[in-house]
């Protein structure tokens, strides 16, 4: 979102409110509320003009613990009340939490239809691939066979992917970060704030209680740069701890990770081509690199500017009191 | 719940003849209806005879009575619209028990309105619509045309179909569109019968074709001609022209107006006068759509409207508009308001204004969605988890839709509290006269809101309505947090104490308590003061209970009428302007939830009527059930 | 809703001292509670302890005092954990209205347990906890330990920590590992306290840790070692050995259980008994989940299990279970129901069984979700759109949640009906001994299941239960289509007949009204049939009103204790049997919600006495009560 | 689906309940009836084992028509209640019958779900692109700019596009077809019916009353051979009344349609990758031809077969009965 209304040099700490913070010791989710704080205090959010909408979940607790603006609304629902207010006020910085449970379970209709109407405002997804709060039941992100209370004998659903989901629901900024990745984390919320539209990101969190570890593979310090690829737009997409290693196509028309010495140039990231956004998601440790970044950014006109425009065509064309209103079509004085 | 006398009404075979369905030429009020397929452009000229008709000084009512299916097989039973006008020299105020005058362009629409005709009615029939197979389709073994079915109506039966191909002749259309003519050629013939003047009709007509002026041209002509064939059936004695008198309303600027519309203009006007912007979002279902059609038309005003993916995104959405400071609204019918319980839940609980209009239908479950009920009532009072009370409206008519908006978001933002309003299919569709107000002489709606940040507790309350203040995001100081869970009385942090728990529940029940303080007292609407019999009525029951009780005062009963607004909480003096009354008597379009209500709320004890038809109520079964009452109070 | 009186419990820090609390080794009763940070480990000493009370032959009550965060900082108050165990030698109905021995880990679990302990009641404090960071955390300003603020308790103040590392040296531990087993040294000491044999649990231990012997033996040395310690304790005549007489059960085979695993085991029955398969779909929810959890582990009988993606969608899968032929079940709590409504509606309208369970936690909105309360009832009877009865049944205790979810299963198959089954985050996580019934005793259920084609008429009913016939998707020859349109009365086909949807919504309301000629007559649980007072409960204030009356009776009170499962419809004798009282008051966790269902049906004029804390009522409570109805009845 | 219990030689006229087909003269509707009986005949579908299940909408009303077993629910919750007795009967056939609102708007969160999970049953979308039911509100599927009672001046939202939501939540089955192109139609549902998981047909409908022609641009007579591929497994992706056009990769890594002259061959239809499917689900005319046929198709497990397994391990490891599970744990006997 965008640069009406800025806060004069407060620091990340003037984020914070005088909440105490409840995650358990180790959570994932500290390191993404001072990854926003900075974020906040970076771009210069106003605290009076940020407003912060959650649903249920251990992360839908976050807006206790910022100096903003907050609603810690109901399980699923924290889209839908953001647009009521964003439809209320257009210009409010509008930061939406969620967890893998409140906006794929639960809150999957509502979280398409946000990324379609393309309201101007940030989603935060917190994958921890768990229900943290109701105490480990595996979730719509949950792996296959996951053990959980609620499947002993683990779970038997193919997983959502969350950025998939975006993806196919129209979303027109989906990016991708890892909790303890502070650095790449504020730089892409820093891009997140500054795209107009929904900008959906999807960060890793680790659930240190109920589903430690499952990121290993891809976040643990020794794996980052084996099984991490931080893709920028208009750059060639290579990784590992050589560099060299990179993204290519292959002849039926899959991407795939390679050697660079195989002989096949890595592909150049093209962040505004979905399918090529699309491919980039479906790769998956151990097979693929996980991709991290900004995945697909195409902007558009967003929902506010829409609704703003057609209201304005509306009163220009040929603006009528309420008064009038009443006394349109036939009428008739009795004496 | 248990105890509910039910209604018997007369079979419909039977009804009538009207009393005041006479032959010499007057009639005080009577009641047209006109029947055919979907295609056939009912609506289009029962609305014109309703808009003449008040422009000649009647008082009237209207209903549109459209099928379930969108659009059914030419010819088939399901397929059938109607439009039902009441009008006369009185204050009118049902659609008539029975009908005066039908007209009907196929068998189908015969077969399914015959019934609603007086005995000794007027049926004007347009044979052209009686070929073989539209007999077949609407069951019909022999036709009644031959077969002296029809014996006891005042039969006129003509080829409209051919005349109005006559009359369109010069003006080179299609047979078909020709055809399509037939409604205006009625609606001359209806014209000539009231004896009224077709000229302003016609003006209307080339309007609304201007761009197709030879279809403008060809109706005119239709119209006309069935005029002028009513003078030649005049000739041959068959029936003869009706005059109806004028009444003479209180003065004021009228136009006609539906519940819909009503509500739709209520709400803006409650907007404007409380210096709101008006959101509304909504997810359609009828018969609520109406409502969210018309305030899409509103832009220019400002309006906001959102056609939210489900009906919990619109009530969250019209949440979260009230959140950042407008007035958000939402509507919907029953299945759809059950879904949006938990959001309803967390506005109790966030304390904030809502409005949520419920459009009731006949339930359960999907129900009969075209139907009216009034069963509704439970869900808005009880129907959240938790102890979550909040204030239950209901409109009376389509012109008291307007001023119930209004009064729900006074409520609404003054208590900073959701509301349940409710409404229903017949008030939403049906059309009344409506002195027009002029809202600059509408009281102005304050509104808690608070700019101030010094010493800021969100749930602070004002001391006398318990409300806390509308802190509006964008507000610099105001900063602050809030949520489903339970919150500190003062600061609004998730508290779980006891005490605090104990203290919260309290404080939102008698916040909701005290509104019954600030309500108009509840008044007789009609009748004494005291007496044998009181009838209670709320919402859409208003006409028809309204009209018994007139026609029984005036046989000499001691009956009066008492109408509620609001459904939750009651007036405070109700209990006692009850209790003045040997017999209370609800009537209600279900099971009996009022009465539960009210044996809830230590009301006296009454006995209820209940109707399940996905109707309202006839004035006869209440002239029957008010008789029957007071016959057992006068036996001790 | 409006005449409530409000309990008024003595402020807590008044409570006690217990009448029983006495110093001469014996006690009747006995409360334990422990109280430490959630890694401490209470829950799980706590539950051996009770076992080993059950085999030692006493009655008991337990109740596992979970803190809202799922792991909260060490040495946090809202991180503290607690389980408390009332047991005894009579029968044992309440967790207590305050603690007797209080064990406690840290500063943060002595300062939100000490109120609970009644003066001069025994308090075991684990100094290794009182570090001046813990101190600080938990708000204190001087040291307890130090300031003489605990001289009203016997205090016994021991290192734990120290003497546990020190039992755990032989098995080489790390630290960490090591002091883990303190509670366990806590769990010795309480076996020396009530003169308990330690072996069992020692056993239990070796099973339990049986993959890491070094933590088991380090355990057992840890328990040994808090049980020789009591000895040195006992020399030093600071406190001494309480003996706690035994029981006299009902012979039988006894466990202990949970309200969440008795209702699960109680549906895997009823299933059983209907020769249905259990198909239960839920979304997680606090309190409710438990069930959901021990289900799953049912696989082996055939149980299927449905984590949905939301509430809505797991009564859909419940529905549709039911609709091919299983028994389908979804648990949820307040919001969570509140987002099934919509469909509990459709399966009123397609009149297919549905059990919906309610384990009900305090509201509105999000609420105190690990509190319980009992104002899901208005939601539960009153929370749909349209005319949709339905059964509603409250279970009392964790060993009747078994038999109401048999009782529930019958209902709802016996009549093609959804059943609403209450129960509530006490009951849920509350365990009791419990009698286990052999499944072959218990009558079988008999289901309408219905395989004959010939003449098959979807909406025919039994001229009895006026239920449909379940014909079952797959059955050749039985293929029919429904819906949630209104049907008609006998083919089921879409039917918008006005006298049919009038017939129909009466045979659903009479349906379930003669479920009330068919469950058992309401019977005086406690004392004489007719008297000064009748307690009238329902659901999970069971036990404290049971105890309070028993109480008062012996002191010469003329009360009695009447309790409901049926709370729609009632039983058929339910008023006459009230009304054979002068007097009756209604206890209930929330803002008297059965009063107003009582006096919607037309039961006898009753008081309230309401509760909105988050916790169960306390039996000095309910006598306070008591006393002063029984006083008004005296004066008048 | 399967293959279990089949008709003996019934006729499509065999699958027609006694009621009478109410949508309006000339709804598409009729032509996707007529085309399901002709599958059921086809395929051997038997009455009783078939399940007909729907939610509201003009394309609800579907069950009514068949001879089968039918359900019309409530609005967008058929996948739920559909999955309930698949649960309970995981043998039944399940034909799940929903419009662009029901399965879009309210019912999107069951519809992703239901494709996760993979139930083995049908869903087909009768996509008018409009509200039928309700009179012609615009539906997440309106174009952009669609007037309608809801949005006078033109909508403003971006559409969903079934297949990319479908593809997104992780379809196996994904396909599309048009209501008139009845041997198209058939072949697909046949298509759609053998295949095991859940089947998604997206079917171009036809709403005479509230949105006649919106198709027209691929549909109509004279469009159909220009403006239309009907893409096969393994063949080469080439349209046109001639056959003179295909449908190539360009460089940017973009889908796009060519004439095959210009040199670059036709791509070959691979309907086991979803990413060619997400792109050839992005070809809309007039630019690129309106992509018809199996788009994707990749069986995995059931979600049945999963739930039986996992059934019948637990039986075969250590069958208890109830009274054992009654007793299990600690127990004491009072004498
Ligand atoms: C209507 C409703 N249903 C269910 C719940 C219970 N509930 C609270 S949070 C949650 C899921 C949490 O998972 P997720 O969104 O992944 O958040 P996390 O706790 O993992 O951060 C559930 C099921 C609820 N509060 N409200
Ligand atoms: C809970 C609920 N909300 C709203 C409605 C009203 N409603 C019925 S069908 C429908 C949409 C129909 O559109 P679609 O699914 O595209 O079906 P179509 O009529 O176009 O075939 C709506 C909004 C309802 N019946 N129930
Ligand atoms: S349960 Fe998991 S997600 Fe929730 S606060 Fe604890 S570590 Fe974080
Ligand atoms: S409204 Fe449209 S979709 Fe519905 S039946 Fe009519 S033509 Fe078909
Ligand atoms: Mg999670
Ligand atoms: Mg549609």
């Amino acid at each position: 979102m965008g640069d009406q209304l800025h806060g004069a040099g407060l620091k990340p700490a003037d984020y914070a409110s005088s909440q105490e913070v409840r995650w358990c010791p180790g959570c994932g989710d500290y390191a993404i509320l001072k990854a926003v704080r900075k974020t906040m205090a970076d771009v210069g959010a106003s605290l009076e003009n940020t407003l912060v909408i959650s649903g249920i979940g251990c992360a839908a607790r976050f807006p206790y613990y910022m100096a903003t603006y907050g609603f810690h609304t109901i399980h699923g629902r924290a889209p839908t009340i953001a647009s009521g207010a964003m439809l209320a006020n257009p210009d409010l910085d509008v930061w939406i939490i969620t967890g893998d449970g409140d906006a794929l379970a639960i809150g999957g209709n509502h979280f398409i239809h946000l990324l379609r109407r393309n309201f101007n405002c940030q989603i935060l997804l917190f994958n921890n691939e768990i229900y943290g709060l109701t105490k480990g039941q595996y979730s719509p992100t949950s792996r296959e066979n996951t053990r959980s209370p609620s499947t002993p004998m683990g779970s038997v659903d193919t997983p959502l992917s969350a950025s998939h989901v975006a993806l196919g629901a129209g979303g027109r900024f989906v990016a991708r970060a890892v909790d303890t990745q502070q650095k790449q984390l504020v730089d892409i919320l820093t891009k997140a704030y500054q795209h107009k539209g929904t900008s959906f990101v999807e960060i890793f969190q680790n659930c240190i209680v109920y589903n430690d570890g499952v990121f290993d593979p891809f976040t643990d310090k020794k794996n980052v740069a084996d099984h991490q690829i931080y893709v920028e737009h208009q750059k060639p997409m290579i990784f590992g701890a050589d560099s060299d290693k990179g993204i290519i196509v292959d002849a039926g028309f899959n991407l795939k990770p390679a050697k660079l010495d195989a002989g096949a140039p890595p592909l150049i990231h093209d962040e505004t081509n979905r399918s090529l956004a699309f491919m980039l998601a479906e790769q998956t440790p151990p097979d693929g690199p996980m991709v991290m970044g900004v995945l697909y950014q195409h902007p558009n006109d967003t929902y506010q500017t829409r609704v703003k425009q057609q209201i304005k065509t509306a009163q220009s064309n040929n603006k009528r009191s309420i008064n009038g209103f009443l006394r349109d079509g036939t009428t008739w004085t009795v004496k | 719940m248990t105890d509910m006398a039910k209604s018997q009404p007369a079979p419909r075979s039977d009804r009538g003849p009207s009393s005041k369905a006479t032959n010499d030429g007057s009639m005080e009020t009577a009641i047209v209806r006109i029947a055919g397929d979907s295609g056939d452009g009912v609506q289009l000229v029962g609305g014109r005879f309703s808009i003449n008709s008040a422009l000649a000084g009647n008082d009237l009512v209207t209903f549109p009575d459209f099928p379930a299916d969108i659009r059914a097989p030419t010819g088939s039973i399901y397929g059938v619209s109607a439009y039902q006008l009441h009008f006369g020299g009185r204050n009118i105020k049902t659609i008539g028990d029975h009908v005066d005058v039908l007209v009907a362009f196929n068998p189908a629409a015969l077969k399914t309105n015959l019934p609603l005709l007086a005995k000794g009615g007027i049926l004007i029939l347009d044979s052209s619509g009686f070929s073989a197979t539209n007999l077949r389709k609407a069951g019909y073994e022999t036709s009644p045309l031959e077969d002296n079915s029809l014996d006891g109506y005042q039969l006129v039966q003509l080829d409209i179909g051919k005349m109005t191909m006559l009359a369109a002749t010069p003006f080179n259309l299609t047979k078909k569109h020709a055809l399509r003519c037939k409604n205006f050629f009625a609606l001359g013939l209806l014209f000539w019968l009231f004896d009224r003047d077709p000229s302003k009709t016609a003006a209307w007509i080339k309007e609304k074709f201007a761009g197709r002026p030879e279809i403008a041209d060809a109706n005119v002509a239709a119209m006309n001609a069935g005029h002028s064939h009513g003078e030649t059936i005049e000739l041959s004695g068959d029936i003869s022209k009706i005059h109806v008198p004028t009444y003479q309303m209180e003065p004021g600027l009228y136009r006609a107006i539906t519940g819909a519309d009503a509500m739709a203009y209520g709400l803006a006007t409650a907007a404007e006068l409380s210096n709101r912007q008006l959101v509304m979002a909504s997810y359609p279902i009828t018969p609520s759509t109406n409502i969210l059609h018309k305030l899409a038309n509103m832009k220019e005003l400002g309006v906001m409207t959102f056609q939210a993916e489900d009906e919990i995104a619109a009530a969250g959405a019209a949440l979260g508009a009230s959140y950042a400071g407008a007035l958000g609204v939402t509507a919907s019918s029953g299945p759809g308001v059950a879904l949006k319980m938990e959001m309803i839940g967390l506005a109790v609980a966030t304390e904030l204004p809502l409005i949520i209009i419920n459009s009731q239908r006949a339930g359960p479950s999907t129900g009969l969605p075209t139907k009216t009920e009034q069963s509704d009532l439970y869900q808005s009072v009880f129907g959240r988890n938790g102890d979550a009370p909040l204030p239950v409206l209901a409109a009376r008519s389509p012109g008291d839709s307007f001023y119930c908006a209004i009064e729900a978001a006074r409520i609404a933002q003054k208590y900073m509290t959701p509301v349940i309003l409710l409404t229903d299919g017949f008030i939403n569709n049906t059309s009344e006269p409506w002195s027009i107000p002029d809202i600059d002489d509408l009281p102005r709606i304050e509104v808690p809101n608070r700019t101030d940040p010094s010493d800021y507790k969100p749930y602070e309350r004002d001391e006398k309505t318990l409300a806390r203040a509308w802190a509006i995001p964008g507000t610099p100081g105001l900063e602050h947090r809030i949520g489903g869970l339970e919150r500190d009385a003062l600061t609004g942090a998730v508290s779980y104490s006891p005490e605090n728990h104990q203290k919260m529940s309290e404080l939102r029940a008698q916040k909701v308590a005290n509104i019954g303080f600030d309500i108009e007292e509840l008044t007789v609407d009609q009748g004494d003061e005291s007496g044998d019999l009181v009838v209670v009525g709320w919402g859409s029951t208003y006409g028809p209970i309204s009209r018994s009780v007139t026609t029984m005062r005036a046989k000499g009963y001691a009956v009066s009428h008492v109408h509620l607004r609001h459904i939750f909480p009651f007036p405070t003096n109700q209990c006692e302007l009850l209790s003045r009354f040997k017999r209370i008597l609800v009537p209600e379009m279900n099971m009996g939830q009022l009465i539960t209500l009210m044996k809830a709320m230590d009301c006296p004890a009454a006995s209820g009527l209940t109707k399940l038809e996905g109707q309202p109520f006839m004035v006869s079964e209440l002239e029957v059930a008010i008789s029957d009452a007071i016959k057992e109070v006068k036996n001790g």
